[in-house]
């Protein structure tokens, strides 16, 4: 019997997903000895029209990363989800849109200028732009576009499964693995991470008193943090009690709060309002000004609570940009 | 302090002593006045029954002068004037058909109006903003026997009681309390003085002063203090008529200012008591109980 | 959205009458519910409130297998709990029922039909898919703590805790002032029949007093309400009277031995008008008979006093009472406010009025000349025991032979800060009536010449227009006008020397000019000055005018918006003894009701914390203001003690990771609710 | 330029979905009632038993279904019939209004009102108010943005079906999988 065939590919993102899959260190030999790789671009050679050739659903899985933002990664989604059983977003932008989706704050023509115009360290006097077609010594080469919005996988294309993180932890990559090998998978749409907040395995927990009042927040290079106490309770921002767990606590680990990368549990719609609502509710003040003070502490929320969401989140996008023409 | 200041056509006529003895009483308490450059017609409140719309865009017009000295604070003596630009502000805030009417007129003349200058009182700034207790330290020359019967007229309290009683406005009451004068208690303090009716109507018009004058003169007042040109005028102009029809009520009426020069011991040419025509002599007073020794 | 099988839903809507029917297309509502998914049946009915209506329920649950039922019609907040009941007669849980609001909130505020009926159907939409969600729930029932705590000791307060007390209920009755009996107390005699409020108080007084089941605490306040219907904790400050209340016996040798030889202190009691002692009783039937000490004059006391405000004890004086006390030893100026815990299942809240302040009218002289008084003045001037000893003396002016004069002419203002814009809108109820009898009482002690100044005369109470008749024929002066202004300015010889009513006789059309010896205000009724704060204490509502708000208008007259709290006497609004004492009985009742039935029912839609899913963040943790919510440390995570839980749900939509459920209200519901309102076509545009 | 605000249907309304506390404000809204005030039927009240309940996830939920606004009704600070669930939401909603502005959101577009029982004359001028204002901004539409977002996707996924359908059926296809417009319904 041939061995299962696997996918890895990646669009919006850093690389940092396909570090990942490499972190599985020598665990990465048993899972070459279970499946046959059919592409990943980032380490292996293969070509789109290998894949395009292959049979609807030949493979068993496809673990893509990255957000998607240009057409020519909504085709390879497109393409990755017909050939495979199992489409698994790997990874916070795949899942959530992730850092990228922080640009669905700004519109095309924003991140256009910004980049090949305005950024400091730009040189283009010419104020050439990306195009999509170009005549080139005869040629017409066609380039993906750069759409609007930022995407998260399954915004684009049906996913069967997320394994979140940002990167995802080798320990939910093997217990992907053995869960699609053996097919003892739970039901379509899962994330594949337990299913309760950070706070669960956190080593502050403990440390946490029973009647934090906040009267004021910090960021994390405000200060210096004491390495046994609950962020939350130093006043500092950690998004621990709304995301998922499964990453062992990296972060507060290593004396940084939680960004939340896991996403919300099942049972929340919105991971950034939650977390919203239960800093806020929280606060001592009790009067508007008071209030106000101290959440001039969090000065950026929409980067605070949707680090890693916003294309998840329920608005999706600033609402007011454009999305025809620029 | 500093307050921008508006005159009026009645200050610098039949009732100059009014400017004449306030603004160096003001002074004296250390309050500075820019008189408003250009200045034109209150509105009048007899403009005001005419035309709203115009005598608005006159008032106006003060106003928006008045912003333009950045003081944001308008003292104007006069009861009409006084009523009339706080009517005109009124009006522009609460209408916006008459601002229209009033921002088109301005801008014809290159002026706008915001309507954010507060029109006040002397004796609303005298016991509001400076305080009694700052003007009883300028007393050098206590008022002590001196009967006052304080009399307010209609225009300062009605339709608008802004830092008054309607009924019975008590300010320069305690005004003269200060200057140690003894307030007659009387119930006409905002009765009519007659107003414009001892032109037009006189035999209404005159009733009206006579019965202020002889109720004051009943209760044993020496004289009569007022806030307001016309009731200054009305009071203190027509004795050989009333005595004519009625009786002859011999009561000076005085403007509260030219009192409080003379407790605070000014020179007679700023109480300027020689422009009433029941001129008023003031009861010998005693000297300053520190000059007493020779 | 995962929706349960097997959903059977009925819908009804409800045309009452015309109420909803005239803004509403009810058959079109109906038409259209009945396309929604799981609605098996939809009905428009007339009445879906009256039996036949709760009968159809009922039979078509049995008929057609309804597991769930949605009625449109009222608010919940009237008929919520009829239409569980008809769903749990036929053997269905009572929470698989939904109501939607289309009258309150739909028909009767708005004009265009269309609309309205695209809003009924939006909205009943929202129930349809709110309904699929819920879970069948269990009512819980709390016990009923059978003490009662009512506060304020005026004729309210006085006739509730003894109706409650001869049901054999313990009352707790607590009173600010130093005595019971309010306003009442102050009064000579009552309208229209003229007894003595004296001799009708005065047995009741003391029945208080000394009722086994009435524990009376006056000259205390209460400082804090904590709990919920059937078990409210309150806390009581008893002020300190310097007086031992158990020791005292009322003999009054204190105050006859004080080194202050006459009476010298305001009376306030008798409205300032006679003078008290350092060491006083209010009044002479005054309950619980006990003197107390006022530190503020005592020389006993210095004048300043401790930063907490407490007097310090000089022991300067020579301390006659205390000699004269003797053995009883009932005086200890040692003694400090205390704080006192009741615990007690229902409240009656009867604290009264304040009367207006005639100064706020300076056009009326009240404060500038002597000779004006108010109403309660006039009450103790005409009244025995008053500080003149029922004599009507002027407070200016005097006889040739040097004594105070009487009266000879008295007008009677009417509507004193009352149906005015600028003071109150109200009509304070009493005043024609009070004054009426003030009128006849001042005729009968003075013989004057008596004018009523009025703006319409209202006698709407048994016997009370037989009684404006009777003045009438007794030829008191009735002037139909607003009175402008009471002036001593005397325009004639005959006005000299007398307050002048200048006032509009709006039945002669001339304006008139009144010469009088006295002017008597008729003062309206007002809340209490602190009546914001004690609504705040029992967490009641204030309509704008500042009473106390009863639950319904109509239907809940002496119910608040708090269960277990109930309103008496003029702090819901101005009325008279007969209304007073009717709706005193009428709170007792209810309390009575509530105590009897032993328990209460607590709407089920308290909160949980899922076991398995609850991180132990511990956000939850200080929100909840009734401490429900715990932490078990061994398991660490988070759980809540329903029985403190109240179910506002603030912890719910606090949760960071969705693991608390609220009852009735989950996320599911409500996020279906919200889905509901905002499914279909955007609403029509109005007609332009 | 944004399409959605630029054509306004003729016939648009706005739509304001209301959460209402059940002691004070949604009290008032029946007194409303019953004194017979008149209001815009622009709003949709869903009754909670406190302000402290409302979820900011149910303020995005409803703007992201069709709501042009969001009204949140609460007893006045002070008056809670749970002590202090309203400060919850008062807290709430000062960050989720910088949020919101963030994110494009005008600020009338989401209110929150104390409203007591008695207050039924509140609860008109209220809802009156926010409809004007609504009205003057024009709808948010944001189901009708997704969907204009989502255009650029779902145009490629249907020419890729089409490549896919002229090259042949491919023996091997099992059913095709779930059509992309179907992620956005």
């Amino acid at each position: 019997m041939p061995k299962p065939r696997v996918a890895f590919y990646w669009c919006a993102s850093c690389g940092g997903c396909e570090e990942t899959v490499v972190d599985l260190a020598e665990d990465i030999l048993g899972v070459v000895e279970k499946v046959d790789i059919a592409l990943w671009p980032v380490a292996l050679d293969f070509k789109y029209k290998d894949v395009a050739a292959l049979p609807d659903q030949s493979l068993l899985a496809t673990l893509l990363n990255g957000a998607i933002r240009t057409s020519e990664q909504e085709e390879m989604a497109v393409l990755l989800r017909r050939k495979s059983r199992y489409l698994i977003a790997y990874g916070a932008c795949a899942h959530l849109g992730g850092i990228p989706a922080l640009a669905n704050q700004f519109s095309r023509e924003q991140v256009l200028r910004f980049n090949y115009e305005d950024a400091p360290s730009v040189v283009n006097e010419s104020r050439t732009r990306p195009q999509v077609h170009c005549e080139d010594q005869g040629r017409t080469p066609h380039l993906p576009e750069f759409r609007h919005v930022v995407r998260a996988l399954d915004q684009v294309v049906d996913v069967d499964f997320y394994i979140p993180g940002c990167p995802p932890t080798p320990n939910l990559t093997r217990a992907a693995f053995d869960a699609l090998l053996s097919g003892k998978l739970p039901p379509k749409g899962s994330v594949l991470a337990p299913d309760i907040a950070l706070c669960d395995e956190c080593p502050r927990k403990a440390s946490k008193p029973t009647n934090v009042a906040f009267t004021e927040f910090k960021r994390p290079h405000q200060g210096l943090w004491d390495a046994g106490q609950c962020f939350l309770a130093q006043g500092v921002v950690c998004l621990g009690p709304a995301t998922r767990s499964g990453c062992g606590a990296a972060c507060p680990r290593g004396n940084m709060p939680c960004t939340g990368c896991f996403g919300p549990t099942s049972r929340v719609r919105d991971q950034g309002a939650k977390m919203l609502s239960s800093l806020c509710a929280n606060l001592a003040a009790r009067d508007e000004e008071g209030i106000q003070r101290a959440l001039a502490g969090i000065p950026d929320p929409v980067g605070t609570f949707y680090r890693y969401g916003l294309a998840k989140c329920l608005l999706r996008r600033k609402v007011s940009l454009p999305t025809n023409g620029d | 302090m500093k307050y921008a200041y508006f005159p009026g056509c009645s200050l610098k006529g039949t009732g100059r002593a009014y400017e004449e003895s306030l603004v160096p009483v003001l002074r004296h308490l250390g309050v500075e006045l820019q008189e408003l450059e250009d200045w034109n017609c209150c509105g009048a409140t007899a403009y005001m029954a005419v035309d709203e719309g115009k005598a608005c865009a006159a008032a106006a017009r003060n106003l928006a002068l008045a912003e333009q000295t950045g003081l944001r604070q308008m003292l104007a003596p006069c009861s009409a004037c006084y009523l009339v630009l706080n009517k005109a502000q009124h009006y522009l805030n609460e209408y916006p058909a008459m601002r229209q009417v009033v921002g088109r007129a301005l801008q014809s003349v290159g002026l706008q109006c915001n309507g954010d200058t507060v029109v006040r009182h002397p004796l609303d700034v005298l016991v509001n903003d400076i305080g009694l207790e700052a003007i009883r330290q300028k007393v050098t020359h206590p008022l002590h026997g001196l009967k006052v019967a304080p009399y307010y007229g209609c225009q300062i309290v009605r339709p608008y009681a802004t830092f008054d009683d309607q009924a019975n406005p008590t300010s320069m009451d305690r005004l003269l309390e200060a200057l140690g004068a003894t307030v007659v208690r009387w119930p006409l303090k905002t009765k009519c003085c007659g107003g414009s009716l001892t032109g037009t109507l006189p035999e209404a018009g005159l009733r009206l002063s006579y019965i202020l004058l002889k109720e004051a003169r009943k209760r044993g007042a020496d004289v009569i203090a007022t806030v307001c040109p016309l009731c200054q005028f009305n009071l203190d102009s027509y004795h050989p008529q009333i005595a004519a029809r009625w009786e002859p009520v011999r009561l000076p009426t005085v403007y509260f200012s030219q009192l409080m020069g003379l407790a605070f011991g000014l020179p007679a040419e700023q109480t300027v008591l020689h422009r009433g025509m029941v001129r008023f002599h003031p009861p010998p007073v005693p000297a300053p109980a520190g000059a007493e020794k020779p | 959205m995962n929706r349960p099988n097997d959903i059977r839903i009925g819908f009804y809507v409800c045309h009452c009458g015309h109420n909803i029917a005239a803004m509403v297309d009810c058959p079109a509502v109906a038409q259209y519910v009945g396309t929604l998914p799981g609605v098996v049946l939809s009905r428009d009915y007339k009445y879906m409130c009256s039996d036949p209506g709760q009968e159809l329920i009922r039979q078509d649950i049995r008929e057609f297998g309804l597991n769930r039922v949605v009625v449109a019609s009222c608010s919940p907040l009237l008929h919520e709990q009829t239409f569980r009941s008809a769903v749990e007669a036929a053997g269905l849980n009572p929470f698989y029922f939904h109501m939607v609001n289309i009258r309150e909130h739909n028909s009767w505020v708005h004009t265009d039909r269309i609309r309205a009926t695209e809003k009924a159907r939006a909205l009943a939409r929202a129930a349809i898919e709110r309904v699929v969600h819920h879970k069948p729930l269990e009512i819980v029932k709390v016990p009923i703590h059978p003490d009662v705590l009512v506060v304020g000791g005026g004729i309210a307060g006085i006739h509730a805790a003894l109706t409650l007390a001869n049901a054999g209920k313990k009352v707790y009755l607590v009173e600010r002032e130093p005595s019971i009996g309010g306003h009442m107390a102050k009064f000579d005699k009552t309208f229209p029949t003229l007894d003595c409020a004296a001799c009708i108080l005065t047995p009741k007084m003391s029945e208080v007093g000394s009722h086994p089941n009435i524990t009376l605490w006056s000259y205390s306040e209460v400082v804090k309400v904590d709990g919920f219907v059937g078990n409210y904790t309150v806390q009581v400050k008893r002020k300190a009277r310097y007086i031992h209340e158990d020791l005292c016996t009322g003999c009054q040798d204190c105050i006859a031995h004080c080194v202050y030889k006459e009476p010298k202190f305001e009376d306030l009691f008798n409205e300032g008008l006679g003078k008290r002692k350092p060491v006083y009783i209010p009044f002479p039937q005054a309950t619980p008979q006990v003197v107390l000490i006022d530190p503020e004059v005592c020389l006993n006391f210095k004048r300043n006093k401790n930063p907490d405000g407490t007097p310090i004890v000089s022991d300067k004086c020579k301390k006659t009472c205390v000699e004269a006390c003797g053995e009883k030893r009932a005086i200890d100026f040692t003694q400090k406010d205390e704080i006192r815990e009741i615990k007690v299942g229902t409240i009656l809240v009867c604290t009264g009025f304040k009367t207006f302040d005639a100064r706020r009218v300076p056009a009326y002289g009240y404060g500038i000349y002597p000779n004006v008084y108010t109403a309660l003045e006039v009450e103790r001037l005409v009244n025995a025991s008053g500080p003149t000893g029922g004599e009507v003396l002027l407070r200016e002016g005097k006889n040739p032979d040097g004594t105070p004069r009487k009266p000879r002419s008295i007008g009677i203002i009417h509507c004193v800060g009352s149906r005015d814009k600028k003071t109150n809108l109200w009509c304070s109820r009493v005043c024609c009536m009070y004054s009426m009898k003030l009128a006849h009482l001042l005729k009968e002690h003075t013989g004057a010449e008596i004018y009523n100044f009025y703006i319409d005369i209202r006698t709407p109470g048994k016997g009370y227009e037989e009684f404006y008749n009777k003045l009438l024929e007794e030829g008191t002066h009735f002037i139909r006008g607003r009175v402008g202004e009471v002036t001593d300015w005397a325009m004639t010889p005959e006005e000299e020397g007398k307050l002048v009513i200048r006032v509009e006789d709006t039945l002669a059309g001339v304006v008139r000019r009144i010469p009088v010896d006295m002017v008597v205000l008729a003062t309206g009724l007002e809340p209490q000055a602190d009546a914001p704060e004690v609504r705040r204490l029992f967490n009641m509502s204030c309509g704008g005018d500042g009473w106390f708000l009863e639950r319904h208008p109509k239907l809940a007259p002496v119910n608040t918006f708090t269960d277990g709290v109930f309103l008496a006497g003029c702090c819901q609004g101005p009325k008279d003894i007969p209304d007073t004492v009717a709706q005193a009985g009428a709170a007792a009742a209810e309390a009575l009701a509530l105590i009897d039935r032993g328990y209460v029912e607590q709407e089920p839609n308290t909160a949980y914390i899922l076991e398995q899913e609850c991180s132990g963040c511990k956000s939850c943790l200080p929100l909840c203001p009734y401490t429900a919510i715990l932490f078990d440390e061994g398991r660490q995570k988070a759980y809540i003690n329903e029985a403190l839980c109240k179910g506002c749900g603030t912890c719910v939509g606090s949760c960071p990771s969705g693991s608390i459920v609220q009852k009735l209200f989950e996320d599911q519901e409500i996020f279906s609710e919200i889905a509901g309102v905002l499914a279909g076509e955007p609403a029509p545009a109005e007609p332009s | 330029m944004n399409t959605a605000s630029a054509s306004v249907p003729r016939d648009w309304s706005p739509r304001i979905v209301a959460f209402f506390c059940n002691w004070c404000t949604y009290t008032a809204a029946d007194l409303a009632g019953v004194s017979r005030l008149k209001y815009a039927p622009n709003v949709r009240i869903i009754r909670l038993m406190c302000s402290g309940r409302v979820d900011p996830q149910f303020v995005l939920d409803a703007l992201s279904r069709g709501a042009d606004g969001v009204l949140i009704g609460g007893c006045h600070p002070g008056d809670c019939h749970y002590v202090e669930g309203n400060y919850k939401m008062l807290r709430r909603y000062q960050l989720l209004k910088r949020m919101l502005a963030d994110l494009g959101i005008e600020e009338p577009r989401v209110r929150l009102e104390w409203i007591s029982a008695a207050e039924g004359e509140k609860v008109q001028r209220v809802i009156n108010e926010m409809t004007e204002q609504i009205k003057a901004l024009g709808p948010l539409a944001l189901p009708q943005k997704f969907a204009e977002w989502d255009r650029e996707v779902i145009a490629l996924a249907r020419e890729l079906r089409a490549r896919d359908a002229a090259a042949g059926p491919c023996p091997d296809r099992a059913a095709p999988a779930q059509p992309v417009e179907a992620l956005h319904a």
